[in-house]
């Protein structure tokens, strides 16, 4: 039973990918793949959770794989930050997979292959959880590369128009930061001749300081371009709010946050010193202000989502660039609040597409009064997001605030304020969606002479009066559990908080993380 | 450890070509640019290799062999790239078919606020401010305003309490 | 492609040959652990077999030469290497952990078999079932919109 | 305490189920909630116990759930439930019967009173703020009831922004209260005031920028009127006892640490009159007697944070006096208009009369509460002002501060307009008019009229129970030192200065009532000669300008092209880590060793390669671009084998193979040429890009590999991938052992990618669009 235990860490990847390799050779049976797809992530969020309480106990959980001696082979570990983010991440995937099918009825069944969606999510899952447990940088890239061609193809779902067009950004600029990783890996182990995480920082003191700058910097740039950070960003709302909604809901929570590990794994474990602390907290204000303008600026739900998205990653970053411990904890709670709240209001966003046939807010209007269910799914995410106490994201934004008080120079003084700021602008943004979506009568005439994209499209996105008056209850009730899921974050903040401090200290410490991938594991 | 200035050379043009190709419209174009840009990387992980040797296959040469590492790691990353390209030229294919070229096409919703950003507007959910606050005795209402002033309260469920005088 | 294109000495010549370097495939699959060849080598030089069959012949005798579902390929090419990494860990092994089994063979002397070679098939698999389906969509599928198109444009 | 908490919430969760079971009636059910939590409540605070609860909740944050009941806290926890109580109850005949709307208004509006208890029990800063922030969100909920008109949903949005932000502003001073005195509580910052460096004088300023908003102080005043636009309970709620109270009470706290500071007092009490004279003045022109009382409470919130803010003994218990008799006669006034509104289907004082008559006991309970408002014996509000003003009087002995006679100064003013716009209200609601024909009105049942009958009969009965609420309140004027007077609230003190200030204020208020028309014309004309700067205007400019800002600044960077983006990319790789390399490489030590030429067969593969890349990068037609790649992909396999690596380079000319046929198949469809397009003037600029790309990934392999020190473990695999891996090829022994992983993954792209090719060519549905286009593409 031990022995299996400590196997428990390749279960997020390779049984998701077991299952996909099925879901193909059954295509056929749309009903075995859903039972394979459910059945597998079911495991898969037990399995994580488990691995976190053993994370919590026992600390660092590692597996070297086949056997080979931690440097020359391909070491797994779930350490205390891994495998929490496993267990969000792995949720949110469960949560997002039942949603599919609730829409499955609706859409998958007409516009897309549905033989084609199962083992491609089940893919994109294993690759985000094979990048949350790499302990080494190739393998790290082999992760990122999972989760981009799974994404690639889930982005193009369906293959319309729109869908093409967004989804060539993406592709096109995923190819280059591939590129740009591939370049930097072959960088480091030019200079130090290996690429385990745990070796490395050894290794890479040695090299002249410049050099280790240019390393870190090359590895910042492509981690920043997943992760979108300003002004690496602007491909981020331009790609995903085509995808159809369970895609843009996944993606929105889980993708840019493996950017975000990567950068804070590589950062606290590899470059210790912190270098680029001024770097890094410019970006992250930066990221904070123009994505948050952005999401002022729009006039659709979706893409004012994938805004405040890049908006909040400067947040996390924030924290990462204080580099201290409360500022690291502060990160990591943000990044387990932000992917469930993301991920249920992309999923609300789809909830309103799916009762109204539109995201447009100015083809919305009254639908707190036409579906005061959907109104509530709505309303609770969109507070959290903005911030509003006592949701998760108060939470988060109150540990990021005092970390950066506590750091005390004046540019985390500015980050500080500016994360109130966007605090404030975040709320402007979502009240606004909420009043024209919500509130406003849909007759209610606009006086406006720019086009909305609706018109662009005529024939498209029509409003059909009350199409649908209930929603699908297999829609709403994943929604409702990650909705709760959320709520949830909010009552055991305590523990949760607890967990995210232990991390942080692992990370600030490093010698756990790296003695668990060096040590000899059985 | 010595470095072999050919290599450097090949893997500096095939990454300018690269580059040059995939800053490009035509997605076909962009693709050719990539697979360049992916036989400069494997060039890199020959360099990082450090200098050439045997092949690393036990047995067959007495000579010190190369490090077989990095070669592993460009075999994976050639395959992806393979992969990964054959998707692009389904994609490319796709977007032929739709709009009759391959070309990468901007993005239409940032058009619009560029538009609005021209016209010095503001986002299309902002609500300008209009006259319907409260008013205040002082004025010269007329009658018209009056009315604007009871749009304030609360008591929606009689519409038809406009002119009770 | 035409069929008044096709040359049906070439056609002849690509099916007789085709089994052998199917076979020649195989080969580099298994020898990779003693010389230059592996899964990836083996399933390219099948999949390019599988190429020259549809450039020559088309869709049929693609079909012809590979009469199975590329999905079925693909997956079960995935399946088999995630087995073969799951697998040791029930028996007691680390993932992905292989063994070297030396099965005496009588006479004929002993199979010298080390279990990654399974994970080298599933490897082969997925390659091969790549092939397939971009042979099957980027080759047949265009051709069936091509057909289709000049079904729309003779009418 | 908490179980008082967790009775609101469950009331609200429970309340929509309850409104579907009862409909209106279900206000009365939910009127018990905070009706029993008053009478929990009462004898503590009576008895003056100091109650305090503590559960842990995120003690990581210092956020715990931390309560008190102390001498603060408990006047106002007694007024938040029981004006609650009343409100509630006065609910359940407000409304229409059958109301669709109530199940939600009454969730949101008894959440609303619990948020409102949490904030005045709260001992916890965060916990204090979490409760803050609550009232903001329901408010907004509440003020946007009837969000079908535009100017409630603005009056909505104003209230959340402006109440948020001040929020946001006190949280940042709360965090650093927190961290620099070690404590989150409240009440051991206050008693153990870290000193008052910058930083804290900074905090405690943020702090205040929150009641200030909170409160509805000038500059922030503008939203409370507007906030009107909620049913007539809510605004009695609001204004009364709870929301706008709360910037008050957090003053009052606040205060006995940090009243001594320089500027607290000229600040605080500067703003307090400010508002008080402008929202006196506002309200005295108003038509609509609700919107009266809603410039009447702004004018009131001044006096109310004025008071507060000054920090003496007697002044604190005056000026909690004074928040009580506030909260009594406000949201009487606010019922009565309720009733006024649902009796006579207009809240117009041009077209209200005669209702003094119609309604006698509304009528009743307005004057008394009137009387209230302008400090006119024998009401509370006379016993609590001239308790302000005595403690102003005092105020110089007190602390020497210079701020007294000015205070005085003002509140008279205000008081003056206070007792004018009183006199308005009265008149404007109930007087029978010569040119008004009488209302006609519809008779509502009398238990509508209890909550305020009520409420002002409390009025009266407080002012003759003076000695009581002396002791009572007086409790919170201990942690100040004593003063010049011991204070005593009373309806008698004896004629002395604020006895006649009252009786001047009275007389003088009632002058301006009666000359009302040459007032209000003297008025217009000021307002219009002298352009004074409005708030509310500043406050939409500073909207409109982030919207604009937001448009021109998203017009900028999101431009929505893929050059554009790539663009960014190189741009930031060639600034920062191929700057960073330019240092490097200046500064390295020693020399690099370069090899060259060492082989010949590699210069001319080489060459071979770089020729074919740049013929591709200027070949116009798509299949030679293609076959020239390929040329590069062969080439790069011959310098694999020279390189020692065979089979890299075998599925390197596999791979290039493979694709060459796939590109093939696919430009067979394709027009054979470019279009036009990359072709024009910014060619050079991709040129540049290119070869700086080129250089900076140049330079880091020549750097790199040339800065090596460590034996890189590569060769290490030889040994054990022949006795732990079973073979003799390594890479391949690498590939399905050692680093089998990474090539597991690698088939998982392999898989997704060939399904991603598979589903965006045989799509199900756009088989027959795709027949209809053809004909209009090849004609």
């Amino acid at each position: 039973m031990n022995h299996l235990a400590s196997q428990l860490v390749l279960v997020p990847v390779i049984l998701p990918l077991l299952g996909a390799g099925l879901c193909l050779a059954f295509g056929r049976s749309a009903r075995a793949q859903r039972i394979i797809s459910i059945v597998t992530l079911s495991i898969v969020v037990v399995a994580a959770g488990a691995l976190l309480w053993r994370a919590d106990q026992f600390g660092p959980q590692a597996v070297n794989v086949g056997g080979w001696p931690a440097e020359l082979g391909i070491s797994l570990v779930a350490d205390r930050l891994s495998a929490l983010l496993l267990v969000v991440s792995t949720v949110v995937t469960l949560s997002v997979l039942l949603y599919s099918f609730g829409q499955g009825i609706v859409e998958f069944g007409r516009d897309t292959p549905l033989s084609v969606f199962h083992p491609t999510f089940l893919v994109l899952s294993a690759g985000v959880s094979a990048a949350f447990l790499s302990a080494d940088l190739f393998n790290l890239f082999v992760g990122f590369e999972i989760l981009l061609a799974a994404s690639y193809v889930l982005i193009t779902l369906g293959g319309t128009e729109a869908r093409v067009r967004a989804g060539t950004i993406y592709v096109i600029v995923s190819l280059i930061s591939s590129v740009l990783f591939l370049i930097s890996i072959a960088a480091v182990y030019a200079a130090t001749g290996t690429v385990n995480l745990a070796a490395l920082p050894e290794r890479i003191a040695a090299l002249p300081e410049p050099l280790q700058l240019v390393l870190q910097l090359m590895l910042l740039l492509t981690f920043s371009i997943k992760a979108a950070v300003f002004p690496l960003s602007a491909w981020l709302p331009d790609s995903y709010p085509t995808a159809p909604a369970p895609v843009t809901a996944v993606f929105a929570g889980l993708l840019t946050k493996v950017g975000i590990y990567a950068i804070i794994r590589v950062q606290t474990t590899v470059f210790p010193d912190q270098p680029l602390r001024t770097l890094l907290l410019c970006a992250a204000i930066l990221t904070m202000v123009v994505g948050i303008l952005g999401a002022v600026a729009q006039s659709d739900i979706k893409r004012l989502l994938s805004f405040t998205l890049v908006s909040h990653i400067g947040y996390m970053l924030f924290g990462i660039a204080l580099a201290t411990e409360a500022g690291y904890a502060g990160a990591i709670f943000y990044v387990v609040h932000h992917i469930t709240v993301q991920t249920a209001l992309f999923l609300v966003a789809g909830l309103i597409e799916y009762r109204t046939g539109t995201t447009q807010l100015d083809r919305l209007g009254g639908l707190a009064r036409a579906a005061p269910v959907l109104a509530v799914l709505f309303f609770v995410p969109a507070m959290n997001l903005a911030g509003i106490p006592p949701f998760s994201g108060f939470l988060g934004k109150l540990a990021l605030i005092q970390a950066g008080t506590e750091s005390g120079d004046w540019l985390a003084y500015s980050g500080v304020g500016a994360g109130l700021a966007v605090s404030l602008l975040t709320l402007y943004a979502v009240a606004k969606a909420w009043n024209r979506a919500f509130w406003q009568p849909r007759d209610e005439h606009v006086d406006d002479d720019v086009p909305s994209t609706g018109a662009l499209h005529p024939g498209q996105n029509t409003v059909t009066e009350d199409k649908v008056l209930r929603l699908p209850r297999g829609m709403a009730l994943p929604t409702l559990a990650l909705v709760a899921f959320s709520v949830a974050l909010t009552v055991a903040a305590g523990p949760l908080i607890g967990v995210s401090q232990r991390a942080a200290d692992e990370l600030v410490e490093r010698t756990p993380y790296i003695d668990a991938v060096l040590g000899d594991v059985p | 450890m010595s470095v072999d200035l050919a290599l450097i050379i090949a893997i500096g043009v095939l990454v300018a070509c690269g580059t040059t190709l995939v800053l490009e419209r035509s997605l076909t174009r962009i693709l050719v640019g990539f697979v360049l840009l992916g036989n400069g990387v494997n060039l890199f992980f020959i360099v990082a290799s450090g200098p050439p040797g045997a092949a690393p296959i036990v047995g067959a040469s007495d000579e010190r062999m190369a490090d077989p590492l990095p070669q592993a790691m460009a075999l994976t990353a050639i395959v992806i790239t393979l992969g990964v390209t054959a998707f692009g030229l389904a994609l490319a294919y796709r977007t032929w078919q739709l709009e009759g070229h391959d070309d990468v096409q901007d993005d239409v919703e940032d058009a619009l606020v560029i538009r609005r950003a021209e016209r010095d507007d503001t986002s299309a959910s902002f609500d300008e401010v209009d006259e319907s606050l409260p008013e205040e005795e002082g004025a010269d209402l007329p009658a018209v305003d009056d009315e604007v002033t009871r749009e304030n309260d609360e008591d929606h469920e009689s519409p038809d309490d406009g002119d009770p005088r | 492609m035409r069929s008044a294109r096709r040359s049906v000495v070439f056609e002849v010549v690509t099916r007789l040959v085709f089994h052998a370097v199917i076979i020649y495939s195989i080969y580099i699959m298994l020898v990779g652990h003693y010389e230059p060849g592996g899964g990836f080598a083996g399933g390219l030089i099948a999949g390019l077999a599988l190429m020259v069959r549809y450039l020559v012949g088309g869709r049929k005798e693609l079909d012809a030469a590979a009469p199975v579902d590329a999905g079925l390929v693909l997956g079960l090419g995935l399946a088999v290497a995630a087995l073969a990494g799951l697998l040791p860990t029930l028996l007691g092994g680390g993932v992905l952990q292989s063994a070297i089994i030396d099965i005496p063979l009588g006479p004929l002397g002993e199979l010298h078999l080390v279990t990654s070679v399974f994970f080298d098939i599933g490897v082969y698999l997925v390659v091969i079932g790549l092939a397939l389906d971009v042979l099957r969509s980027l080759g047949g599928g265009i051709d069936q919109h091509v057909a289709d198109e000049d079904e729309a444009v003779g009418v | 305490m908490i179980t008082l908490l967790t009775a609101h919430l469950v009331a609200a969760a429970g309340a929509p189920a309850l409104v579907r079971l009862l409909d209106r009636r279900a206000f009365l059910v939910l009127a018990l909630v905070p009706a029993a939590c008053f009478a929990w409540l009462l004898p503590q605070v009576v008895a003056g116990d100091l109650v305090t609860q503590d559960v842990e909740w995120v003690p990581g944050l210092g956020l715990d759930i931390s309560l008190r009941l102390g001498e603060v806290s408990g006047p106002f926890s007694l007024l938040v439930t029981g004006v609650g109580a009343l409100v509630l109850f006065y609910c359940g005949w407000y409304f229409k019967p059958g109301d669709t709307e109530i199940w939600r208004f009454s969730a949101v509006f008894t959440a609303f009173a619990g948020a409102m208890l949490g904030l005045v029990l709260s001992d916890n800063v965060y916990l204090l703020y979490v409760f803050w922030e609550l009232t903001t969100v329901l408010s907004y909920l509440l003020v946007g009831h009837n969000p079908e008109r535009r100017a409630n949903r603005r009056a909505a949005m104003n209230a959340l922004l402006v109440t948020t932000l001040g929020g946001l502003a006190m949280l940042a001073g709360l965090v650093i209260l927190h961290l620099t005195s070690g404590s989150p509580l409240l009440s051991e910052i206050v008693a153990n005031p870290p000193e008052a460096t910058t930083a804290v004088q900074v905090a405690v300023a943020l702090a205040l920028v929150g009641a200030v908003s909170k409160s509805a102080l000038v500059p922030f005043h503008f939203w409370l009127p507007g906030a009107m636009a909620a049913p007539t309970p809510v605004s009695a709620y609001l204004h009364a006892a709870a929301m706008v109270k709360a910037g008050i009470f957090l003053v009052a706290v606040l205060a006995p640490a940090y009243a001594d500071l320089a500027w607290w007092r000229p600040v605080l009490v500067t703003l307090g009159l400010v508002t008080m004279v402008v929202g006196g003045l506002r309200a005295l022109r108003q038509y609509d007697v609700k919107l009266l009382l809603a410039y009447g409470t702004v004018s009131q919130l001044g006096f109310l944070t004025l008071i507060a803010s000054i920090g003496t003994r007697s002044a604190a218990v005056a000026g909690l006096a004074m928040v009580v008799a506030h909260a009594l006669f406000k949201s009487t006034l606010f019922l009565v208009v309720g009733i006024i509104d649902r009796s006579a289907g207009t809240r117009d004082l041009r077209d209200l009369s005669g209702l003094w008559r119609l309604l006698p006991w509304p009528f009743a309970a307005a004057v008394v509460a009137g009387a209230s408002m302008a400090g006119i014996p024998p009401a509370f509000g006379f016993v609590a002002k001239e308790a302000v003003l005595a403690s102003i009087e005092d105020l110089g002995t007190d602390t020497g501060a210079g701020w007294g006679v000015v205070a005085l100064g003002g509140i008279v003013v205000g008081t003056i307009l206070t007792v004018a716009y009183t006199a308005r209200f009265v008149w404007g609601a109930f007087a029978t008019k010569a040119d008004v024909p009488p209302c006609d009105i519809m008779r509502r049942s009398p238990w509508f009229v209890v909550p305020p009958v009520i409420l002002a009969a409390a009025s009266i009965v407080a002012g003759f129970a003076g000695p009581w609420f002396t002791e009572i309140l007086g409790r919170a004027g201990e942690a100040y030192p004593a003063g010049a007077h011991e204070l005593e609230l009373t309806l008698w003190h004896g004629v002395n200065l604020p006895l006649l200030l009252s009786l001047t204020t009275i007389v003088l208020g009632i002058a301006l009532f009666v000359a009302r028309r040459p007032v209000a014309a003297v008025q217009h004309a000021l307002t219009d000669r002298l352009p004074m700067p409005d708030a509310e205007q500043s406050y939409y400019a500073v909207v409109r300008g982030v919207e604009r800002v937001s448009i021109e600044l998203t017009g900028r960077v999101q431009r929505g092209s893929l050059p554009f983006y790539l663009g960014t990319i190189i741009v930031v790789l060639a600034l920062v880590p191929g700057s960073m390399l330019v240092r490097a490489f200046a500064l390295r030590e020693g020399e690099l060793r370069l090899d060259f030429a060492d082989r010949p067969a590699q210069v001319v593969v080489v060459a071979l390669v770089v020729v074919a890349a740049i013929a591709a990068v200027r070949s116009r037609r798509r299949l030679r671009a293609v076959l020239l790649v390929g040329v590069t992909g062969y080439g790069t396999a011959m310098l694999f084998v020279l390189h020692g690596a065979p089979d890299l380079a075998l599925t390197q000319v596999l791979v290039e193979t493979f694709l060459l046929v796939t590109f093939v198949l696919v430009l067979r469809r394709l027009p054979p040429f470019f279009s036009e397009r990359p072709f024009t003037a910014d060619r050079w600029v991709r040129v540049t890009a290119g070869v700086v790309v080129g250089g900076v990934v140049a330079g880091l392999a020549l750097l790199t590999a040339a800065s090596r020190t460590a034996e890189p473990i590569g060769p290490r695999f030889a040994e054990p991938a022949v006795s732990y891996g079973g073979g003799y090829n390594i890479v391949n022994i690498t590939l399905v052992d050692i680093r089998a992983w990474d090539t597991l993954g690698e088939l998982s792209v392999l898989v997704v990618a060939a399904t991603g090719v598979a589903s965006l060519i045989h799509l199900l549905t756009d088989r027959a669009e795709r027949i209809t286009r053809v004909p209009a593409d090849s004609g």
